[in-house]
């Protein structure tokens, strides 16, 4: 059992590593949500991992690590899945963005996809002046 | 008898999970994928309720509840990207 | 006031009738927290209500279920069987269905069961509502699926949902 | 227990809901709000600084459990400074920020409570999970004051950003959860106890994990080779925003301090890594040196002197002596408060200078520049270390405080990184304040109002209090540095601390 | 205690922020304002001068920062007498002449400011008891020389002389400050008096080379010794009455102070004597060479002065007492000719318009009075007897000629100093000859004519000491030089005569070959080559120039490509960063894990090939990003599954749920991004990225094989056994949750609110266009809305049933708060969003808000009552015929939750579906064919 | 009583079983996607309902007691696949603009549910 979950970490972490390594912020996204699930898997299994024990005090049953599993990092890993989520919201919103407003989905807004041929913008007003709902993406 | 047939209907429902994973890999077009998913989700109720049988639990009630209620909406959500891109028109 | 209170009395049982499914009791707590949810859930949701439908009368439908779960196994062993033999045996096709049904609430239950129903997928309802596009998995007969449809499901929805 | 110490974090907090419940009455409700929480925090932040000068370490259990088993806020000497330090910043920020940038930025004043918030829970836990938390509150705020009315470049680079830390996290998490997988607490006072008894085959395991972390922190204080997102990051913040973002640094700076005193204090794996640390901030030290000279523009010049300050930290607390840290601290503070100050006055450079802003090559005459120029001067004078301004007493006492041994090579580290900065600021302070209109050049001067220019003499007004009460102050920071550098009376503290009404074990 | 040093000390600081403040007076105000500086404090120092005379060094001291040994104190003995002196007189005649050369546009107050400024980091330098303070005035002298010198900012030299003049000299100072530090370590105080006791200690110590290299690093800097001595003649871009300042008595001669000042201490030693006078000698030769061949007065005057100043430091490395005596003396000669020099060049620059030798000349019939003054001025620059610098060459010449001990510097120094006097002569006659005599001058605008009077009494006061030095040295200045060299020499002060005759003897001889050859050279010069045509470029600034734009072109270069600002390369350093740090404690010897096989039931193998295999097509599926989302799809399933086998409930449902939120969110971004990646054109680095990322994966895997196959050791157990009793939740991750770390969630649920405000705050104004647009307007689906019309009423049942049930059994806030979220993100996707917005408006900020609030105030109640924040209660109540409840305080913690994950789900999903198009983008990107899309990716073919 | 039950249980779950692995198989076996389509209604029909009665019928006999609360997940399953299949249905029909089956009135419906006339170059308009 831990040999397969050590392992399956280890292929979400490879798939997830060189997913971040690419070019496009999407999927630097999909490489950092494999990453979260080898995180959640891995922060999960140091409670080590057992069949049918679940954390959920029943009647009559001691409540000792011999009736149940560790709840302490089940606690962890919801906090760190919640937090995960937050994050990717936040990156999606900032590639989007990204996108829309520098005409690339380039991490590092180099402009060789042919399907965007406009005008590079303006480097220097990123300030925003004045709303930035009517100067928005204009470039 | 019936943990043998327990276990072997958890095996049965785990290979048809494997196969709706393989028309996921394999598609061809989008909307089998989308099948495959869904009916992976399926499976997994399936599943859940196998192994609460073979641990003789409840606790994974909540679980498959929330597949057959909410399960539906990722097949929903990536049926509609592919009929219109923009999923909240 | 009643009206304005519980302006579905069905979804009204329905919520309270799910509540206690869920508990699993039926002590004080459970019935008044059952109460409260049949009150506050249908407010809620009529907010969303988009075509007001009518329900009428609702006789029909313990033999509408009772043909229907008959249908569905009966279906469900024949597709099973085609699945499980030569696929060239299998001469699928798309069928118009022509509806006579106009309240919303009866279409959708209507390709509800249709898709439910093995070997039926209803894939597609015309704009304007007259025509329902129903995938079967094996045909010979369009017509007689045609006819069979409205007979054993349209006709009864119709009486529920006038 | 002393309700005092949870405040820093409840206080932003509950300004930042009370704000965002406000939002719709207006920016003059929002500021009102905000202002009452900084001025509390603030107050809070000094009340505790009084508490923890005694060298008492106050321990807040919060919901009354045992430090193993909840979640406890430590305040000793260490944290009692970083909080006031971040409060004062913090002063000034909003002063610049009511100068009109939170009216283009939806959220501003809810997010900078938060943020702030995120920035005292990092400093006041002891609480190895619980900092992660904070951790991720605090750059999860700062996404959203990063982005929040900014366009084009700033989204990608705030894309960097956000990619970049989310990975950080991501390791965090993976070290933690080695962590607890092999010891069983996350209370930092628990782990330094167990760590000293660890068996040597966990051992290994240990230091891997512990690697991670540390490899986590040093990414967010940018240390080298992490330190690739600095320079555009804050170079492309707002201002306000900017100034904010140097204590961040200091976020991954306190806690390699934290945790690596702490945690690694005693038994099996003192000292460990701090030799890496050493040698990496000392090459952080030249390299930022040379991204200072290599700066085109006045706010990524300034943002690489954030970088310089780190690295200069990272070499006074990896030389782990009383005195090296006690001087650090006294860096740290100082170098916030200027390079504040100087990301506020690049601010207003920029908008003085029309379309040429704070570009460095270009010929734009500046209007109305005396007293921009003077500060910047300050601030130049300060931040590069030269008399007679804190930065030099900061340094002086950094290079005094130097072992023999590591002498020669901290020492040419410090001068050559300041030669570099003095030469780049000349150039810097030159192009910028001594060019001459040129007939017709359509210089806009965007009007700058004067609490913006009052938020620089304030960050500025601290360094020269800090250079006046330099004795009172370094004495603190010995103190500081003395106290975290005997982790075992802290660990003592810490597991004793009983609940009020709870049973203190089973 | 005698407060008057303090008050000399701050006198021109004190000015300085006055004048600076009234900017409004009359210029004339200013003047004396300005002037009232060094002039009450040539008063104070008056009054000690007896005490200084009679050999008693004044002193106060006032704690700074006693732990770093920085004490603010003040010590006047002889030497500081004379330099405080020399800074106050010259400074006072500097006031008054800029007073009169300063034109209109120059702003005087802050002219008057910065000359005070540096008068004051002067004064602070010579006065400082204290090493440390020391520098600290060293410093100021930089920075406030800096803004001296580019007071005409708007001229290109200005700039630039500064520019050069900081770098060098506050270059020079940072090594002083590392040299003086090592002072500080081997005396064990920065104490001037403690310092002067360690001489021997210090000149023993193996830290003594290092500790002199770098102070007279410093020295040699300030006083534009070679190689630094470029930075002088560029600082000629100054004002004149600051190059008569800085150049003449003060700044440059910081340097000679601090030699002279460590001298007994670090002088005496074969490493002493030979980098100075020998850098010394060469600074000599080659100012006094270049001086020739200035066209600029001011160039030849800037040259002449690294020339002196390479003879005052030559002087002090003879080491000898008599040659200090004499580079004392020829410190006051060298300021008091050199200052009415400049002055004079500065008079002449404002009368004629120009400083150019080759379009002056003939000037004595114009300027007669100002003529005869820079002549005699001149002559005592050359050396000419009966002026002061006749006296102090003299001895120079005799110092040479007795070097003891060491043959070769002996012949070496004679040469030197031989050239030194002939080409000192050739350039001070052809400052004479060309200016003031021959033909001209050319191509002026006015007529030129003497200055206005006052202009020229410093210039008269100074020729006047000249010459008042030259003829009756006994007389003036014999006391004033054996008080300064006293407090150099201490016992060691040497016996010796100032008179103006010594008989013929040697250095005599040496004098008057000097003046002959240097008579015979310039005119041999002038007949062989064509001295005006004759262009010198200044090697020093063209290499300074070379090397500090090279600087700073290659730090840009070398930066643009080490930062280049690749988010690619920032997460492959962290990855290989994270990659050593956990790799490096294996290195060596590493003991592979025993590995067993066992215990894994069938299904397990199966769920784990699918996540195997899933994640390997989500890999290689991800140029195709539906596909690969579809793919994740699975995987999440799967991840939720292994979670319910491997007993964790919560986790699951948390998994699946935030699943399909994640799920949404993707699509709703792939809206605005391109469908696909473009092939990566570089496989080898896709190849590198694979290698990093399998080893990175083993790295994972092993670690966690190995943590997971430990014995566990953890507070779990109490956890459990204290949940119920103490916690009323029988299920005991949501205990933890909501109690004992209920801290975490609320920082979590804070990280959930903000995410949903960035989110808002991004999108709220901003405009985007989708990728491709279908066409059409929205499409109805009157059968899906239906269905999900039902199940909205029932799902928010559910999620009612998870709340409550959250404490005791799987569920809590977090879920049921997505369970609320997402029946009503179905309805935003089946019914459209303007749609349900106009039937359920809400306020989803907030709702946010609210719920932080609820979360806080639930923690803060039983602060209130004494509790630290969070403390739990329990609430057990007896209803009439309800019977039992049970009501935990972490409920209302719980109900806060609930809110933030509502509104926060609910901000980002509505405002990532609502974003307003761009008009004009649209019609770049265009809209899809239905007929022409493929559906394999479901993407135009 | 018990073996019969137990027996009960086990056809129970073999005709489950059966019906979900069937229906996966077509998932895999068939060559077109509405063919496809068919089979996973199997195992949210009858293969998810005999598992739930199975289920029920568990844990009341033997196990914890009855959950009656499982027939809800049947209940949604119930509702909400038609809603699955009818979208993806729309998706796939969305794909396959030149081949999709004409209204008997003759016109073309296109993925916006708009009538359209037929034309050579497909849905435009
Ligand atoms: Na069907
Ligand atoms: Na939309």
């Amino acid at each position: 059992m831990e040999l397969a979950m050590a392992s399956a970490i280890g292929i979400l972490t490879a798939g997830g590593i060189y997913l971040l390594l690419r070019a496009r912020s999407f999927d630097v996204i999909l490489g950092l949500t494999l990453l979260s699930y080898a995180t959640n898997l891995l922060i999960f299994s140091a409670g080590r991992l057992f069949v049918g024990k679940a954390p959920v005090l029943r009647e009559g049953v001691a409540p000792t690590l011999d009736h149940y599993v560790d709840p302490l990092p089940q606690a962890l890993v919801l906090t760190a899945i919640v937090i995960a989520f937050a994050m990717t919201a936040v990156t999606l919103v900032m590639a989007i963005r990204s996108r829309g407003d520098n005409l690339s989905d380039h991490v590092d807004g180099r402009r060789n996809d042919p399907a965007s041929a406009a005008p590079q913008p303006v480097a220097a007003s990123d300030a925003g002046g004045g709303s930035a709902a009517s100067q928005g993406g204009d470039a | 008898m019936i943990q043998i047939a327990i276990v072997g209907s958890m095996i049965v429902v785990g290979i048809s999970m494997l196969l709706a994973l393989w028309r996921v890999v394999r598609g061809p077009t989008v909307p089998d994928r989308i099948l495959g998913l869904d009916t992976l989700s399926i499976a997994a109720i399936a599943e859940l309720m196998l192994f609460g049988m073979y641990t003789d639990t409840t606790i994974n009630f909540e679980i498959a509840l929330i597949i057959a209620v909410l399960g539906f909406v990722s097949t929903v959500v990536l049926s509609k990207y592919v009929l219109r891109r923009d999923i909240v028109e | 006031m009643i009206k304005r209170l519980l302006p579905s009395p069905l979804l009204t049982l329905t919520v309270s009738g799910f509540w206690l499914l869920l508990v699993g009791n039926v002590g004080p707590a459970a019935l008044l927290m059952a109460a409260l949810l049949g009150i506050c859930m249908p407010l809620f949701a009529a907010r969303l209500d988009r075509e007001f439908a009518r329900i009428g009368s609702l006789r029909r439908l313990p033999k509408m279920i009772v043909v229907v779960g008959y249908d569905i196994v009966r279906s469900n062993i024949e597709v099973a069987l085609r699945i499980l033999g030569p696929e060239s045996a299998i001469k699928p096709g798309f069928i118009w269905v022509p509806l006579d049904i106009r309240n919303i609430h009866g279409i959708a239950a209507l390709t509800s069961i249709i898709t439910l129903t093995p070997g039926t997928v209803s894939a597609e309802l015309s704009p304007d509502r007259d025509y329902l596009l129903v995938h079967c998995f094996h045909v010979e007969d369009p017509d007689a699926v045609i006819a069979e449809i409205k007979q054993r499901y349209e006709k009864p929805l119709m009486e529920i949902f006038p | 227990m002393n309700p005092l110490v949870v405040l820093p974090i409840l206080l932003p907090l509950l300004t930042g809901a009370l704000v965002l419940m406000s939002e719709r009455r207006g920016i003059v409700v929002q500021r009102l709000v905000s202002w009452l929480g900084v001025s509390a925090l603030l107050a809070v932040c000094i009340a505790l600084l009084v508490q923890a000068s005694d060298g008492t370490v106050q321990v807040y259990l919060l919901g009354d459990w045992p430090a193993r088993l909840g979640i406890a806020l430590v305040l000793d000497r260490l944290s009692a400074m970083m909080a006031l330090t971040t409060a004062l910043l913090a002063v000034a920020c909003l002063l610049y920020a009511c100068g009109g940038w939170d009216r283009r930025a939806p959220h501003f004043h809810a997010l900078f409570q938060l943020q702030l918030m995120g920035i005292n829970g990092a400093f006041l836990t002891g609480d190895i999970f619980n900092l992660f938390v904070f951790f991720e509150v605090l750059l999860i705020a700062s996404y959203g004051l990063m982005g929040s009315g900014g366009r084009r470049a700033r989204m990608r680079i705030g894309l960097h950003y956000v990619a970049f830390n989310v990975m950080a996290s991501t390791l965090f998490l993976i070290a933690l959860g080695l962590l607890y997988g092999l010891i069983g607490t996350l209370n930092m006072a628990e782990i330094g106890l167990r760590l000293s008894e660890v068996s040597p085959q966990d051992a290994r395991l240990l230091q891997a994990a512990l690697g991670l972390m540390l490899v986590v922190f040093c990414a967010k204080a940018a240390l080298l080779p992490l330190y690739f997102w600095l320079p555009e990051a804050y170079g492309r913040a707002p201002a306000a925003v900017a100034a904010l973002f140097v204590i961040m640094t200091k976020v991954g700076l306190y806690a390699v301090l934290r945790v690596g005193t702490l945690v690694l204090g005693a038994g099996l794996l003192s000292g460990f890594a701090w030799q890496a640390l050493l040698f990496l901030g000392m090459l952080t030290l030249l390299l930022a040196g040379v991204g200072v000279l290599a700066a085109a523009r006045l706010r990524t010049l300034v943002a690489y002197l954030v970088l310089v300050s780190a690295a200069t930290l990272f070499v006074a607390f990896a030389l782990q002596r009383v005195d090296t840290i006690g001087a650090g601290l006294y860096y740290l503070a100082h170098s916030t408060f200027v390079a504040a100050a100087l990301f506020l006055l690049a601010d207003i450079v920029r908008r003085r200078r029309g379309r040429a802003q704070d570009w460095l090559q270009v010929v734009a005459p500046m209007p109305e520049k005396t007293l921009p120029a003077l500060l910047f001067l300050l601030a130049a004078v300060s931040v590069a270390g030269l008399p007679p301004l804190s930065g030099f007493l900061g340094k002086l006492m950094l290079m005094q405080a130097t072992p023999a041994v590591d002498t020669p090579w901290v020492w040419t580290a410090l001068l050559l990184s300041s030669f570099m900065v003095v030469t780049a600021l000349a150039r810097a302070g030159s192009r910028m304040f001594w060019r001459v209109a040129p007939e017709g050049d359509g210089a806009r001067a965007d009007p700058v109002p004067w609490v913006q220019t009052g938020a620089v003499v304030l960050l500025l007004g601290y360094g020269i209090v800090m250079t006046v009460l330099a004795g009172p102050i370094s004495n603190y920071t010995r103190a500081a540095a003395s106290q975290i550098l005997d982790p075992a009376a802290m660990i003592d503290d810490i597991r004793h601390s009983a609940p009020l009404h709870r049973e203190p074990s089973p | 205690m005698n407060p008057s040093l303090e008050i000399l000390l701050a006198l021109p600081f004190v000015m300085a922020v006055v004048v600076a403040l009234l900017r409004d007076v009359p210029r004339g105000v200013t003047a004396w304002l300005a002037a009232a500086a060094p002039l009450l404090g040539l008063a104070i120092l008056l009054t000690l001068t007896p005490a200084v005379m009679s050999g008693q060094v004044v002193s106060s001291q006032h704690d700074w920062i006693p732990q770093v040994d920085l004490v603010f104190s003040l010590r006047l003995d002889g030497l500081a007498w004379m330099f405080a002196g020399l800074v106050l007189l010259i400074g006072a005649l500097v006031v008054m002449y800029a007073h009169y050369y300063l034109s209109r546009q120059d702003s005087a107050p802050r002219f008057f400011a910065y000359l005070l400024l540096f008068m004051g980091a002067m004064l602070g330098m010579v006065l400082a008891g204290n090493l440390l303070l020391l520098v600290v005035f060293w410093e100021l002298t930089s920075i406030s020389s800096f803004l001296l010198i580019g007071f005409w900012s708007h001229r290109r030299d200005a700039r630039e002389g500064a520019r050069m003049a900081l770098t060098i000299t506050a270059g020079g100072g940072l090594a002083l400050l590392a040299g003086v530090l090592i002072i500080g370590r081997i005396v064990g105080s920065y104490d001037l008096d403690a310092v002067f006791a360690a001489g021997d200690l210090i000149r023993n110590s193996p830290m003594y080379p290092a500790a002199l290299c770098l102070i007279l690093l410093g020295v040699f800097s300030k006083s534009a010794q070679f190689p630094f001595h470029f930075w002088l003649p560029h600082a000629m871009a100054a004002p004149t009455p600051v190059s008569a300042y800085l150049h003449s008595a003060t700044m440059v001669k910081a340097g000679v102070f601090l030699l002279a000042r460590l001298h007994p201490v670090l002088s005496g030693t074969d490493l002493f004597f030979y980098l100075v006078s020998a850098v010394g000698a060469i600074t000599l030769v080659m100012g006094a060479w270049n001086a020739i061949f200035q066209h600029d007065l001011k160039g030849l005057l800037a040259y002449s002065t690294i020339s002196h100043l390479g003879l005052i430091t030559l002087l002090f490395g003879l080491s000898e007492p008599m040659a200090t005596v004499a580079a004392v003396f020829h410190i006051l000669n060298h300021a008091t000719f050199k200052a009415s020099l400049f002055m004079a060049a500065g008079i002449i620059d404002h009368e004629t318009g120009t400083r150019d030798i080759r379009r002056l000349g003939n000037l004595r019939h114009y300027l007669p009075f100002t003529s005869a003054l820079a002549i005699i001025a001149s002559l005592a620059m050359a050396g000419v007897p009966l002026l002061n610098g006749f006296l102090s060459k003299e001895m120079f010449f005799a110092e040479a000629l007795d070097i003891q001990h060491h043959g070769g510097m002996r012949i070496a120094m004679i040469v030197a100093a031989f050239l030194a006097g002939v080409f000192g002569v050739a350039y001070s006659l052809r400052f004479v000859y060309e200016t003031f005599f021959g033909r001209g001058p050319r191509a002026l605008e006015d007529i030129p004519h003497e200055p206005p009077r006052w202009m020229k009494i410093p210039v008269e006061i100074l020729v006047v000491l000249c010459l008042a030095v030259g003829i009756f040295p006994a007389w003036t200045i014999a006391p004033v030089l054996d008080t300064a060299a006293r407090a150099i020499l201490g016992a060691n002060m040497p016996s010796y005569s100032l008179a103006v005759w010594h008989g013929f003897n040697l250095p005599l001889l040496m004098s008057v070959g000097g003046m002959v050859g240097g008579i015979a050279l310039y005119f041999g010069l002038r007949r062989l080559l064509d001295l005006h045509a004759i262009m010198t470029r200044s090697q020093g600034r063209w290499l300074f120039h070379l090397n500090q734009e090279q600087t700073f072109r290659l730090a840009s270069r070398f930066n643009k490509l080490w930062v280049n600002g690749s988010l690619q390369r920032s997460l492959l350093w962290l990855v290989l960063a994270a990659m050593v740090a956990a790799g490096a404690p294996f290195v060596g010897d590493l003991d592979w894990p025993q590995l067993r096989l066992d215990n894994l039931p069938a299904l397990g193998w199966l769920l784990w090939l699918m996540l195997v295999a899933a994640t390997a097509f989500t890999v290689r599926l991800h140029r195709q990003r539906l596909l690969a989302v579809i793919v994740m799809g699975v995987i999440g399933v799967i991840v939720s599954l292994t979670f319910a086998l491997l007993s964790a409930p919560d986790l699951a449902l948390t998994q699946l749920l935030v699943e399909m939120v994640t799920l949404a969110l993707m699509l709703l971004a792939m809206n605005y991004l391109p469908s696909s990646s473009p092939p990566e054109p570089s496989a080898l680095r896709r190849w590198r990225d694979a290698a990093i990322a399998i080893v990175a994966g083993t790295g994972v895997a092993a670690l966690a094989y190995a943590v997971m196959t430990r014995p566990a050791d953890t507070i779990a157990g109490e956890l459990l056994a204290r949940s119920l009793p103490e916690a009323y939740g029988s299920n005991v991750v949501n205990v933890i949750l909501v109690d004992f770390r209920g801290f975490d969630t609320f920082g979590e649920i804070t990280v959930f609110g903000i995410a949903a405000l960035v989110v808002h705050a991004l999108l709220r104004h901003s405009r985007m266009a989708p990728e491709k647009r279908m066409p059409g307007g929205p499409v109805p689906l009157p059968v899906p809305a239906d269905l999900t019309q039902i199940l909205f009423p029932l799902a928010l049942t559910v999620s009612v049933y998870l709340f409550l049930r959250g404490h005791n059994a799987p569920g809590g806030g977090f879920v049921a708060g997505l369970v609320l979220a997402v029946p009503l993100l179905m309805q935003y996707v089946v019914q459209g969003m303007a749609s349900v917005e106009s039937r359920f408006a809400f306020n989803y900020i907030a709702c946010i808000g609210v719920g932080l609030l609820i979360a806080a105030l639930t923690g803060l109640v039983p602060m209130l009552m004494g509790y630290p924040f969070l403390t739990s209660g329990h609430l057990d109540l007896e209803v009439p015929w309800l019977g039992h409840l049970g009501l935990a305080s972490a409920m209302g913690f719980d109900i806060g939750v609930y809110l933030v994950v509502f509104g926060g789900a609910m901000l980002i999903l509505s405002m990532m579906g609502t974003v307003k198009p761009s008009k004009r983008k649209s019609s770049q990107r265009g809209t899809i064919q239905p007929s022409q899309r493929s559906p394999r990716t479901g993407e135009v073919r | 009583m018990n073996s019969a039950v137990e027996f009960l249980l086990v056809a129970l779950l073999v005709v489950s079983s059966f019906f979900i692995f069937v229906g996966s198989l077509g998932l895999v076996k068939l060559d077109d996607f509405f063919k496809r389509l068919h089979g996973p209604t199997k195992a949210s029909t009858l293969g998810v309902g005999c598992i739930l009665l199975a289920s029920m019928g568990y844990h009341a006999l033997l196990g914890e007691g009855l959950q009656p609360r499982e027939l809800l997940i049947t209940v949604f399953v119930f509702i909400t696949a038609p809603i699955s299949a009818h979208m993806m249905a729309k998706a796939a029909l969305s794909l396959m603009m030149d081949t999709r089956p004409r209204l008997p009135t003759g016109k073309q419906v296109d993925s916006q549910g708009v009538h359209v006339e037929p034309t050579d170059d497909g849905g435009e308009h």
